[in-house]
């Protein structure tokens, strides 16, 4: 599979800042994976995405160290406009990514197509198909400041798909919502993972990333402390050494294990876990 | 990326200071009624233009003052007529706060905390004490001149116009140099100071 | 003492459409209290009109027996303290000090009195390696720290917590734990709302569940964990421990790892 | 509205079924300006009057007339009683020819017409204003600005501007719910509302300038940074030969007006 985006020993820190926010990342996401980043607070993940977006230090300011390369290109090379269309990224806070200027979440959504100039007829298939998949069909005609948090992080979600990015960056995209809300946003990130989209993602709620994504990028003080298949990183100890929060049914695996009462491997989904329970058959 | 990002991000921090001015100015005013029909006010919106001027640059900073104390006057029915005074005394306010701030000194490449107080009261007085002077002798001859106004009156809403002004601009100095001094660390560290020191 | 909220309606002002209808709880004194469901439920508001920020516009709210209605919401709060969804909303101090510190002042109490108030907030809170950095620039889940800090120094009897879970890591839900077990040292009830149901199952003893504007389940956390129907209605899952035990067809209703791995 | 309606009136042009509202941005504004500016200028109570009715006319063609004359009519006394009560006062006593007597004191005509003059000034200006502001819909103005070459930027400086007073407005309401509940009493007396000014202000001014970033960000995930063509999702018929017309007539109309009003009145 082909590397779409590298970073080659990266350093950055924020302008005003003394420490670095990320050093020395070094990591390769390759085509069509999914990607799920880990770690506790102000581990930089957030840094992380940004980086490969290119607003650091484009947007932010800062130093950068090292090279960020999307698709073989170094990210300075590209253009602005062009790689905000090749890179979808939903931000952090869901409040605040409302544009302001649309009156109803249909246009909001539709603001990108405007702005890469689609036509007309495209622009509404798109927006109805979209917001059918994020469940914002019965809200299009309600003014996106009038929403509920939940609600936003939907409608700012759906805005972002839009624009049917091959390279789609997550931030944090299910921290308003309810159980079955999340359910909903990963069933999402496994359908565009089936369009063969890129999608990196960053959150806290682990069980989830381990059942849908195909590796791991942990992080902790600013830099990665593991990468690799959810089964390989959600072992290791290290994660646990530096309070990066792990699934509980891996957590439920090794406390079987303490007990000697071993599962015949680590699950990573609920599914799993119970299959292999019930294949060991002795309650 | 960096040049256009900039732009949209001055022109919102432009709006949005404009609709402080036009918040602060609609909703948090004291009417005060006057001879004449007319009516002068207490009311901190000059301070977001200053505040604007101070954070944004001159140019912008004044326009942040003059749409949004355009568009508040707009909507009064006792300050429509002197609309387009308005626009032109803020703009003007803006341009020199902005003008001893960032031209004179520099207070954006500055670090030093008592420094950029100094300057920021420093600009904030001048781009005020402009309007205290300014704004009853434009607004004079403005309403004698242009919406013709008998002299006698026109002299004594000036007379009455410079004293509200001036209170307003005392409080609005004060308030300014204290919201600024307040958010400038906030907003340096999240960028949001559009030049920003070079490193 | 206890709060008592007699069959509430509300709905926003400049908004027809209600946003709760006819909710009744009581929560005693030193209670532990969790409030989970769906989105735009009413949960937040709910516990905006215990705090008689709002103003029900039909039935009653009693705190400690006294009628909320005829009360201003600044003289509830020294009852009721109410942490934020959103910490931004409520900071404007320059000084994490001064910010925990501002209401005592404002309540003219004690220098002594302050001084120790503000000690215990802060070690509870674990904000102190913060105490230098300005309030804007803390990450934003500490920053709820300092909202929790906040309240805790004003020592309501009735501690409510809008999300506390929200975007938090591992070390925030242990320091989280340590706020509710000094909560529940100091006798304080706490009604908390969120979506974490493994926190919820955690901490909490009873659960209220809302749904469509109203409370549709009050219980112990066994029951409610335990009725799929009512889950289901409020758009929640059950915590996963009582998920896998459900598969494997445990009768004992668990809702901890640990016990899970002892009936396994 | 169902959705399939709604959806399907993006597909024609923006109509409300009002000749006025449909009426072309552009042309609307180039006419409601010139006639406003006029009465601004001329400053004659005749002036003023007969864009005032013709104001009121206009407004009571459109669906927006109740609120329209709600709106007018307070601005109307709170203006103009105050006007008349101020100014009659100051010239009351004045000499020249008498109209009547009020507390024993002369009330010269020229204190009257020059009452009118400012009262109809102010409300033909304000009346055509309103009618304009009331009927158009900023982002169609801003949309049919933009096809004529006015830049983007600008456009969206102008919305965001809008956008941002409603948004100041709600988050001033939260921070005030929120500093209420941590015991600051914020109702009251003056010195109560005084006092809760700065706590109220200071997280709604660094809350709003430190979300500009997130929206910075958020337009630039929506590929406003984009070069190249920008369409829209709303569509808004071309100006049509007869609205062209009107703005032309109103503003030779203003022109001439000026010049004559100034001249004659
Ligand atoms: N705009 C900024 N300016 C300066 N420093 C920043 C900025 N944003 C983040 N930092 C710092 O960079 C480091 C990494 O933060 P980052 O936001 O990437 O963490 P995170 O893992 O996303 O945390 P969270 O889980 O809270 O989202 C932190 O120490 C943080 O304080
Ligand atoms: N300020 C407001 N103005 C008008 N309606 C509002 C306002 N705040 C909330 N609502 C509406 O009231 C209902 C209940 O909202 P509430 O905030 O109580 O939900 P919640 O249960 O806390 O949801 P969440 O889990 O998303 O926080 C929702 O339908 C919401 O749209
Ligand atoms: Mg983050
Ligand atoms: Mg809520």
């Amino acid at each position: 599979m082909s590397v779409c985006i590298e970073f080659q020993d990266v350093s950055y820190a924020y302008p005003l800042t003394k420490k670095a926010a990320v050093r020395h990342l070094n990591c390769k996401l390759e085509k069509g994976k999914c990607y799920g980043v880990i770690g506790p607070n102000a581990s930089g993940k957030t840094t992380f995405c940004n980086l490969m977006r290119g607003l650091c230090p484009k947007f932010y300011g800062g130093i950068l160290k090292g090279n960020v390369l999307v698709e073989g290109k170094n990210l300075e090379e590209w253009e602005d406009g062009e790689l905000s269309v090749r890179i979808g990224y939903v931000f952090q806070d869901p409040f605040a990514q409302v544009s302001g200027i649309k009156e109803t979440v249909f246009e909001e959504i539709g603001m990108g197509l405007e702005n890469t100039g689609v036509e007309q007829e495209e622009m509404i298939r798109r927006i109805l198909e979209i917001a059918k998949v994020v469940k914002v069909d019965t809200l299009l005609q309600k003014n996106p400041l009038a929403l509920s948090g939940g609600q936003c992080q939907r409608v700012a979600f759906a805005s972002v798909l839009a624009l049917d990015s091959d390279i789609i960056v997550i931030d944090e995209p299910t921290s308003q919502l309810d159980p079955d809300g999340t359910m909903d946003v990963f069933e999402i990130i496994g359908a565009l993972k089936r369009q063969g989209k890129t999608v990196i993602i960053a959150e806290h709620k682990v069980d989830l990333l381990a059942e849908y994504c195909d590796e791991i990028i942990a992080m902790a003080e600013g830099t990665i402390i593991a990468q690799g298949t959810v089964r390989e990183v959600f072992q290791l100890q290290i994660l646990r050494e530096k309070k990066v929060r792990i699934p509980q049914v891996v957590t439920l695996a090794l406390l079987l294990e303490e007990k000697k009462k071993a599962l015949s491997s680590i699950p990573v989904s609920e599914r799993e876990a119970v299959a292999m329970l019930k294949e060991r058959g002795d309650i | 990326m960096k040049t256009k990002n900039q732009t949209v991000m001055k022109l919102a921090q432009t709006a949005l200071l404009a609709a402080l001015c036009f918040v602060s100015f609609t909703f948090l005013q004291i009417k005060i009624p006057m001879p004449g029909g007319d009516a002068t006010s207490l009311h901190i919106g000059n301070a977001f233009c200053v505040l604007g001027a101070l954070l944004l640059g001159g140019w912008y900073g004044g326009l942040a003052g003059a749409i949004g104390m355009t568009i508040a006057d707009l909507m009064d029915p006792i300050y429509i007529t002197g609309a387009p005074k308005t626009f032109f005394l803020k703009l003007c306010i803006g341009l020199i706060v902005g003008l001893v701030a960032h031209h004179i000194a520099k207070i954006n490449d500055s670090t030093d905390k008592k420094y950029v107080f100094k300057w920021s009261l420093i600009a904030s007085i001048a781009g005020l004490s402009f309007n205290v002077i300014a704004d009853p002798i434009v607004g004079y001859f403005y309403k004698q001149y242009i919406l013709g106004q008998p002299q006698k009156m026109a002299e004594v809403l000036a007379k009455w116009s410079a004293a509200t002004t001036f209170v307003n601009a005392v409080v609005s100095v004060i308030l300014v140099v204290f919201i600024y001094n307040a958010v400038r660390p906030i907003l340096l560290r999240s960028g949001l100071l559009v030049s920003q020191p070079k490193n | 003492m206890a709060i008592e909220v007699k069959e509430i309606s509300f709905s926003y002002p400049g908004n027809p459409v209600t946003a709760v209808e006819n909710v009744s709880m009581k929560i005693e004194k030193g209670e532990r209290v969790a409030i989970i469901g769906q989105n735009g439920a009413g949960k937040s508001t709910t516990v905006k009109l215990i705090n008689n920020i709002y103003k029900p516009t039909q039935g009653k709210i009693f705190v400690d027996g006294i009628d909320t209605s005829t009360k201003t919401t600044a003289q509830i709060a020294p009852h009721v303290g109410y942490v934020f969804q959103n910490p931004n909303d409520q900071i404007f101090n320059d000084d994490v000090i001064k910010e925990i510190q501002y209401v005592l002042r404002y309540w003219k109490l004690s220098e002594e009195e302050i001084g120790q108030r503000t000690e215990e907030a802060i070690e509870v809170t674990g904000i102190r390696p913060y105490l230098e950095t300005h309030p804007f620039d803390i990450p934003l889940p500490i920053r709820k720290f300092l909202t929790i800090a906040v309240v805790l120094a004003v020592s309501p009897d009735y501690v409510i917590l809008d999300e506390p879970t929200a975007g938090q890591d591992l070390w925030g839900c242990e320091q989280l734990k340590i706020v509710m077990d000094y909560l529940k040292k100091k006798g304080k009830a706490v009604i908390t709302i969120s979506h974490d149901m493994e926190y919820v199952a955690e901490h909490f003893e009873r659960v209220i569940v809302m749904a469509h504007k109203n409370v549709i389940a009050d219980g112990s956390k066994e029951d409610i964990f335990y009725q799929p129907d009512i889950l289901k209605e409020a758009h929640v899952t059950p915590p996963l421990c009582a998920r896998i035990g459900q598969k494997m067809g445990i009768k004992k209703k668990i809702l901890n790892i640990q016990e899970l791995v002892e009936n396994l | 509205m169902t959705e399939e309606q709604f959806v399907d009136s993006f597909r024609k042009y923006q109509k409300k079924g009002n000749w006025w509202c449909d009426f072309h941005p552009v042309a609307k504004m180039v006419t409601c300006l010139s006639l406003g500016f006029m009465c601004l200028i001329v400053f004659r109570w005749q002036v003023g009057l007969i864009i005032f009715l013709l104001a009121g006319g206009i407004a009571f063609l459109t669906p927006v007339w109740k609120k329209y004359f709600k709106m007018i009519g307070i601005m109307f006394l709170l203006g103009c009683v105050f006007t008349v009560i101020v100014r009659l006062y100051v010239h009351m006593g004045d000499p020249g020819p008498v109209a009547f007597y009020l507390f024993g004191k002369s009330v010269p005509v020229a204190a009257i017409i020059s009452c009118l003059d400012l009262i109809f000034m102010i409300e033909g200006f304000l009346g055509i204003f309103l009618v304009f502001f009331m009927t158009t819909e900023m982002r169609d103005l801003c949309c049919c600005l933009e096809q004529l070459g006015m830049s983007s930027t600008v456009t969206f400086m102008v919305l965001s501007t809008f956008s941002s007073i409603t948004s100041i407005k709600e988050k001033l309401n939260r921070v005030r719910e929120s500093q209420r509940a941590r015991g600051i009493e914020t109702e009251g007396n003056l010195f109560v509302k005084v006092k809760s000014i700065l706590p109220v202000l200071f997280p709604v001014i660094i809350s709003s300038m430190t979300g500009i970033e997130d929206k910075t960000l958020a337009m630039d995930a929506r590929a406003f940074a984009a070069d190249g063509v920008h369409t829209s999702l709303r569509k808004i018929q071309p100006a049509k030969r007869s609205e062209k017309t009107v703005a032309v007539v109103a503003v030779i109309v203003s022109i001439l007006g000026c010049v004559a009003g100034k001249l004659f009145l």
